[in-house]
């Protein structure tokens, strides 16, 4: 395979000189699979498929795992290099390869804030607007960002790759790959997949922490009705969302602008089209290009590494704090609120973002204990305040940690 | 299991103290400031809501009046204080206090602070009233 | 404030350089919106405000001031340019700020054609083929491009900046947007403004102006039924009208391309999902794109200057003499037209292009008179014209004008 | 208000005497092209409905007679020649001739100007009958 | 016409400096279309008119042919190219036109892999999942593919050259250009318009060579129904034939990957939304700017050329070459099998790609023999294969050929 | 008309003999790896259905005769060996044998081949019971 190897590139050197005797069967077959294959490949091919497979069998974030599970199998199909330009960082003879083109979108960090934007075309701020105390499990569950940035330095990564690294702890996809393209280039697949795979996780992962924090009487406990939300405040809300976000963490602009602009579009009532564009087809487009080219970033000879093991390990602990975070926080607020104000703190593992798998598991674990428990409003509150905790936490991170 | 006895496993074996020093730093001060922000814009949902019925705005103080079933401002100054004291408690209290002075008049979270000292206090009694 | 910059832009020169003293609260609010907040910040933001309050409560272009209003709000957030690349002008680092890539879009002239597209996709030109000489209605509008240009000069613009002024009076915003990106770049975003801000205003400016140079009796005048017009003819309208158009003025060749080739997608009959996604979800994408952009390239440092008061002046001017030119255009066609081949002279008025806004005004003046006259078939003309007369007048000025 | 006192007014009080005589000359070559340019394809969408409808085209002059309901093209050449006039009458007119008559044969603006000075006469003959 | 392009290029040198003498309706005029148009332009035009003619009234691949051909007719309209940047080459003052960025995606490689997820995300593979064997005729029908490139050496073409030529008898559009752009850019134009041409009039060049191939008795022979293929095998599908077609041909991953991710979006059942918008609104807008933009680039000094011709003439003879190539290998497989398993030859010629109307054609042409006898999904898995086929004879072409 | 008449009249017309065998061997590794990709895919399509209906796959040998009513797979193997001998005559055999050679325990094709050969005689006896 080095000879076929070598005895190619010398082809690729003298373009359009060819030789007779370098065009056969044996060294087609040396540049191709057969001759170009390694375990690593395979090994990340395996992963793509198990990813695929709990995307379809179990329903686990299917629009990210899909996409992200043939990323990785594309990705990693084993070519030679030399010859053709296909990897997502390979260019030859000035010429990207397609791959490259579409990671554009990834590495320049122009893909979140569009994801950004369909999210907020997408999501119903009324429970939120609702019961304001609920905003504060999105801020608490975000000790799951800060810990697991202590996590790795204590590890060993510098300053710049634990600030990306514990954003995974944010559970919010686009945000880790937003500061992991500004602050850690190099670390951003396995931070992608890190995040996306915990996120398609979180009903495995929550559950256990979730009973393990809470006593029976907790997890059975009722809360009040949310009120009815008028169409004036949920204009005013994405402006003034904004507004006060934007000023405690400038470093959030970018994706908070675009997450209450799209929003805005939603609620305004009169710019619709925009809006159904926005959270329609601009985003399945992104969706589809992030997923897949977040997979093919995967290429096992950059991937395959102790650091994208620790980043795996640093990463599921952070879930779990973050979700014991939000739980223990809102037992923590229990102590100051009285009657049925209380909180059922289940709804406090929702603070984690991952919209809206987390608040699903919420409801699903609360009619565990009583079937008649609805607490999925309830939890969204917590949800998208989760989104807008991690999104200010990865602004402060981002205007503090030079880069 | 909590933050802060986590946090002092995690100095206590690292290998650069320096910049676990920094770290916990940033650590403090994210966390303060995502508190802060969710708290300031928890604040504002009740604001938003007056604007939005096309009431004119009247003082924050009468407004907890004005609305006795709705007391999530208070409550919420109370926790965020028990958390802010919280955090601030586990490190280099006085350092940041003397920063924080120098820009006290104008942003200082030490006024929201003391204020919502008062405010606990008349929350946890005005609650004591209604649950009964 | 300028201690606290220094400091941190000291940081930032050594990149993994921490300093503890440097890391507090005190210098994250420095840069934080607190730290960081100019009275000219302030100022944009209360004009995207009003721009998103005329737009839901008055429906002044909603789909246009919305976006751009949101964008101004983001784009004149305070933050500390040294630390996080966000305007839509920096670069830090190599790495662009997210909204510089949006702004791409407009400041290579890539979104107008684009924009051109859909509206073409989506515009009947029948009432125009049913009613020729209406066509000349168009022509007159454009006399406000070109009043306006020399008012640029004498207000002391250079040539380049005149002209890019002056398509303002054009009341086609892709257009201006054309013009100024490749003529005067530096005035683009006050141009941009100026153009969309007056095009919401058309409700607001045109009736005075129409009722000022109308008799009661014009403006009762009832015009002609337009006759049917065939499929054929529609078909073989994009290409012809393209042909002639482009032969006369080859600098709209980029614009009209799109405008006809658009019309052509949806008269064919044959490519009704290309004419849909043209006029859709493509649309709609660089719309939501274009407007934002157009509102972050207003910071304040760049925008509150007098060029751009005196652009804004200069545009309600140009949009003055517009409308007036078209009205007393149309007083002029009726000393050469007998009986009921007269026009209503507030057709005129519709020539400004601004469709389908200014011929929805031709409407609502005229059944203030006469509440049976139905003017907005009979506006459609002059209105589709004045797309065609005003990319034909930037095309004469883009190949004219040196630059 | 008419355009004409407006550029005057202008001319007379800018500061680069150079650049406006630049920019009016500009304007006059961009609103004369805008409006040959209408005005070619109004001329052309009858044709186009001749096509669509599957006739042989006839010679222009034929047209005319052949479609006495559609006298459009007789009077936008009335109204473009007067416009034309009017523009002309404005400035450098002499000056521009001069640079015409090189082009003269194969596009000159003069021959459809001249054509359509014969066509005026005629159209208000036939638009005075009809109207009657 | 010299005169006044050399004036006015020197009037551009000194960009600002503006002379009276130079701003002149004879200069222009000298400018416009009127002093600029060439008889290759001309003859272009009438070329895209052409098209557009047998796309509205024969339904000729109108989606590709509508859009190429009004792309013909914008990128032929005479200009001076020293004044304004328009053609799909053209940079001025370091501003691209809008065509060339358009043109980006093309020569760039960007479209092809994303028409091919969106083919992927519409095609059932039912039909070959229930007749493997049928896949065999789309291997032969790819022997069109090297007979050109053979010819295109006879001819003079180089070997890049040849490979790329040759792939336009894979009937393939997105291929050829992907090819194309990757070995010989320069003749993109040609063998993009050949081979959508050609593609367009399959229903003009196979049934000869069919009817000349076959026996009467052979085109009415009926095919066995084929089975129903399950959810789970459709699943599978995808990802089983990317890994062996990518491992058995790496230079075709970017195609086949996407073709096969598109799929997997369609049939997961987990994905819908994803596939929708692969398959509609991107697949849509990447339609219109791909045939745009290779029909801007038929610009005549550009494609005016003996090669064109060449190319013209090897295409039509590769697509004959691959029809027949299909149709007897088809009679060769009847050599072994027996009974009812035994071919209708015609089915053979859907092997050439050009989905589905090389599929519609054999339906159309059995049914000429016998009213009854529906050939369609039995052509749609020879069909499909072609497809296949030819990115894997592209595949190989790209890894062995430098370039 | 068949692909071997056209290739050697491409080749004593060739002006450049050198391009032209380069091609030549191109055109054959193409073709070839089109065919062996394509049937690699068409025999893993029965595999596919095996695998969806759930069933352990057994070894292929057994495969082929469970399943009396799928004869495709012998087929195809029986129409590759003919089309892989017809190709293979039509040029430099011994010289791509020899390379091959080389990597023959692996990947060799001509162990598919020699095995497809034997299963043409069987399928051709099956076949022929079948038609029966
Ligand atoms: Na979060
Ligand atoms: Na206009
Ligand atoms: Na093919």
């Amino acid at each position: 395979m080095t000879l076929a190897s070598s005895l190619l590139s010398a082809l690729t050197a003298n373009t359009g000189e060819l030789n007779l005797s370098d065009i056969s069967f044996a060294s087609y077959l040396g540049d191709s699979g057969f001759g170009q294959v390694e375990i690593g490949n395979i090994i990340m091919i395996i992963m793509g498929i198990v990813m695929i497979y709990l995307a379809i069998k179990k329903d686990y974030e299917p629009l990210l795992l899909v996409p992200i599970g043939f990323g990785i199998i594309a990705g990693n199909m084993p070519y030679n290099p030399d010859l053709i330009p296909i990897g997502y960082l390979d260019v030859l003879g000035g010429q990207q390869s397609v791959f490259k083109m579409f990671y554009f979108g990834v590495s320049s960090g122009l893909f979140p804030p569009l994801i950004f934007l369909g999210i907020g075309a997408m999501t119903d701020f009324s429970a939120l607007l609702s019961n304001p105390k609920l905003l504060l499990l999105g801020a608490a569950a975000q000790i799951g960002i800060f810990i697991t940035l202590l996590g790795s330095l204590f590890l060993g990564f510098n300053m710049q790759e634990a600030a990306a690294i514990g954003i995974i702890g944010g559970a919010d996809g686009p945000t880790a790959i937003f500061v992991a393209s500004q602050m850690a280039p190099h670390l951003l697949g396995a931070i992608a997949i890190a995040a996306y795979s915990y996120m398609g996780l979180v009903p495995v992962i929550q559950p256990p922490i979730m009973r393990l924090l809470t006593t029976d009487e907790e997890r059975k406990r009722r809360m009040k009705p949310t009120r009815h939300v008028s169409t004036t405040e949920k204009i005013l809300f994405p402006i003034i969302a904004f507004f006060i976000t934007a000023f405690i963490a400038p470093g959030a602009i970018t994706l908070l602008g675009m997450l209450f602009f799209g929003n805005l579009l939603k609620e305004s009532g009169v710019t619709r089209r925009l809006a159904d564009s926005a959270q329609g087809s601009l985003n399945n487009i992104v969706v589809i290009l992030l997923g897949f080219s977040v997979g093919t970033s995967t290429q096992a000879k950059y991937f395959l590494t102790t650091d994208s093991i620790k980043i795996f390990v640093l990463g599921a602990i952070s879930f779990a704090i973050a979700t014991a975070g939000g739980v223990l926080f809102a037992k923590f607020m229990n102590l100051f609120l009285k009657g049925d104000n209380k909180l059922n703190p289940l709804v406090g593992a929702a603070g984690v973002s991952a919209v809206p798998d987390a608040a699903r598991v919420v409801e699903v674990e609360g009619r565990k204990y009583d079937k008649s428990n609805h607490l999925l409003m309830h939890a969204m509150a917590p949800n998208v305040a989760g989104v807008i905790g991690s999104a200010i936490a990865a602004g402060v991170l981002l205007s503090m940690v030079p880069h | 299991m909590s933050a802060a006895i986590l946090l002092q496993a995690v100095i206590s074996a690292a290998p650069d103290q320096h910049l676990i020093d920094i770290g916990i730093r940033l650590a403090l001060i994210g966390m303060g400031t995502v508190f802060i922000g969710l708290v300031i814009l928890s604040f504002s949902l009740p604001l938003i809501k007056r604007i939005a019925e096309g009431k004119k705005t009247k003082k924050v103080s009468e407004n907890t009046d004005s609305m006795p079933e709705d007391i999530t401002t208070d409550e919420i100054i109370a926790i965020t204080t028990a958390i802010h004291a919280h955090f601030m408690k586990i490190n280099q209290m006085e350092d940041m206090k003397l920063t924080w002075e120098m820009y006290e008049r104008p942003y200082s979270p030490w006024r929201i602070a003391g204020r919502s000292k008062l405010m606990l206090d008349r929350a946890a009694f005005r609650q004591r009233n209604r649950s009964r």
